[in-house]
């Protein structure tokens, strides 16, 4: 892979905020899938992404994260986005998905909505 | 796209294997040249996403040969990229599963971010999307 | 170096004008590839020299068909890669002044950082300088 | 150009200090050549280039910075180097003119040599 893409969970309240790095891509995408799918097995269901590390996300990161926001939803909970870069936040908006996932400046706010 | 030496001004190429490991080594490739051509960094993020998808759609259509290949070219004031696809349906995926709405998205994006982008025949029979910036 | 889909493991290749703003797309393409193969940040930094002086040498000898073109290959546990470079002397240089002591310090410096490192006849009779790191 | 190579000589007593920054190849080297000529016409004879902010160095670079120790010697004075990034130092210690030019950690201690 190109960048490693470092995630780590934590807590907050009712919150797991769940820290990427790097860019997500194809071939990264899985590495981003398969550590929200375990955050969802362990039992999470309020999930914050935080994105202000990624440099780069494609509609194979979109695929994730609406994915991971179906699951959050059909769990009761939710799935939000924390600090997109720029460009991540023009194709959070070209394909719509601004109106669908919430997206919060900090940690903070994201996780006392 | 023809070009080089007896065809026109010279050409860009990548050529690596169709994994998506290399997907990133496109994306550099198309910023890097973005960048000799003093395009702007708004512009070169656009690139970025838009070789992308076209290279995730090469990957999910079993492009070609077993190859992922990319050119560009300068016409006038425009950089012009081509990715050649495969001939595979999205829906069929090769190995890499590739999720419907994925699919869909990697044209929609690719024609949201530059308005001239289209899905050509190439000279040798392949489809080829191609996409210019200025 | 031969491959791809009929001749063995797929290879890598970049193509680029023969020109200076192009040597910066062979590092980067160099760097990528030893990111995707996982190679130490140190190595990373070596290849990025190595192939900006065999590029710059390329250019210096008049390259090949206006063309920069390199190539790269996993062999076993490392990466190989190769530079075309062109027949002119150093000393004529083409339209790029280089300066003798720099001429000489493209080949040294390459062969100081991989021990590998060779200058051959390629298949179609163009010189190649060649060096891997794993 | 690759990264737009910023340059801003500036006067520390009796030295010029020349911030580098970008990648110094067969491309960018002329401007470098460049800047450190208009320095040395313009009276400058020991010359700090802080090399802080450069990413990438090769032959061409080398070539540059000799030149310039020439010119700079002949008038009487000095060309230092400031803070080179790690492959930068090995590509000087390679070639060996780590021996040949002073590197400073610092654009004081380069300075006050
Ligand atoms: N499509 C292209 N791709 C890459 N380099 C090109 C392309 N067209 C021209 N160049 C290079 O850019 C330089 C200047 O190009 P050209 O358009 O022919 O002249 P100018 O920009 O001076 O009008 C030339 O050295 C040429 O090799
Ligand atoms: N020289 C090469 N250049 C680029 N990719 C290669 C090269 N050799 C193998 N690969 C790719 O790496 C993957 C694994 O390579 P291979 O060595 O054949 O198997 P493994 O690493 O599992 O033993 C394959 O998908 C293949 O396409």
């Amino acid at each position: 892979m190109t960048e490693s893409l470092f995630v780590e969970p934590k807590e907050r309240g009712s919150w797991t905020v769940v820290d990427v790095k790097g860019e997500i891509d194809l071939d990264t995408a899985p590495q981003l899938k398969a550590v929200l799918g375990d955050a969802i097995k362990g039992g999470a269901i309020n999930i914050a992404v935080n994105l202000e590390g990624v440099e780069f996300l494609d509609s194979s990161g979109l695929g994730v994260l609406i994915g991971s926001l179906k699951r959050c939803k059909e769990a009761g909970g939710m799935l939000a986005l924390v600090s997109p870069r720029r460009p991540i936040r023009k194709v959070l908006s070209i394909t719509g998905l601004d109106k669908v996932i919430p997206i919060h400046d900090t940690v903070e706010e994201a996780t006392s909505a | 796209m023809t070009g080089g030496q007896n065809g026109g001004p010279p050409r860009f190429k990548l050529t690596t294997p169709l994994e998506p490991p290399y997907i990133a080594t496109a994306r550099m490739f198309a910023a890097s040249l973005a960048r000799q051509f003093d395009l702007p960094e708004d512009t070169i993020e656009d690139l970025k996403l838009a070789m992308s998808e076209a290279c995730a759609r090469a990957v999910a259509t079993g492009g070609k040969d077993g190859r992922l290949d990319v050119a560009a070219e300068r016409r006038g004031d425009r950089l012009v990229f081509e990715v050649v696809q495969g001939s595979g349906s999205l829906a069929e995926g090769g190995e890499v599963a590739t999720d419907s709405m994925e699919a869909a998205l990697h044209l929609e994006l690719i024609g949201a971010l530059f308005d001239d982008a289209e899905s050509v025949a190439g000279p040798d029979g392949a489809q080829v999307i191609r996409f210019s910036a200025a």
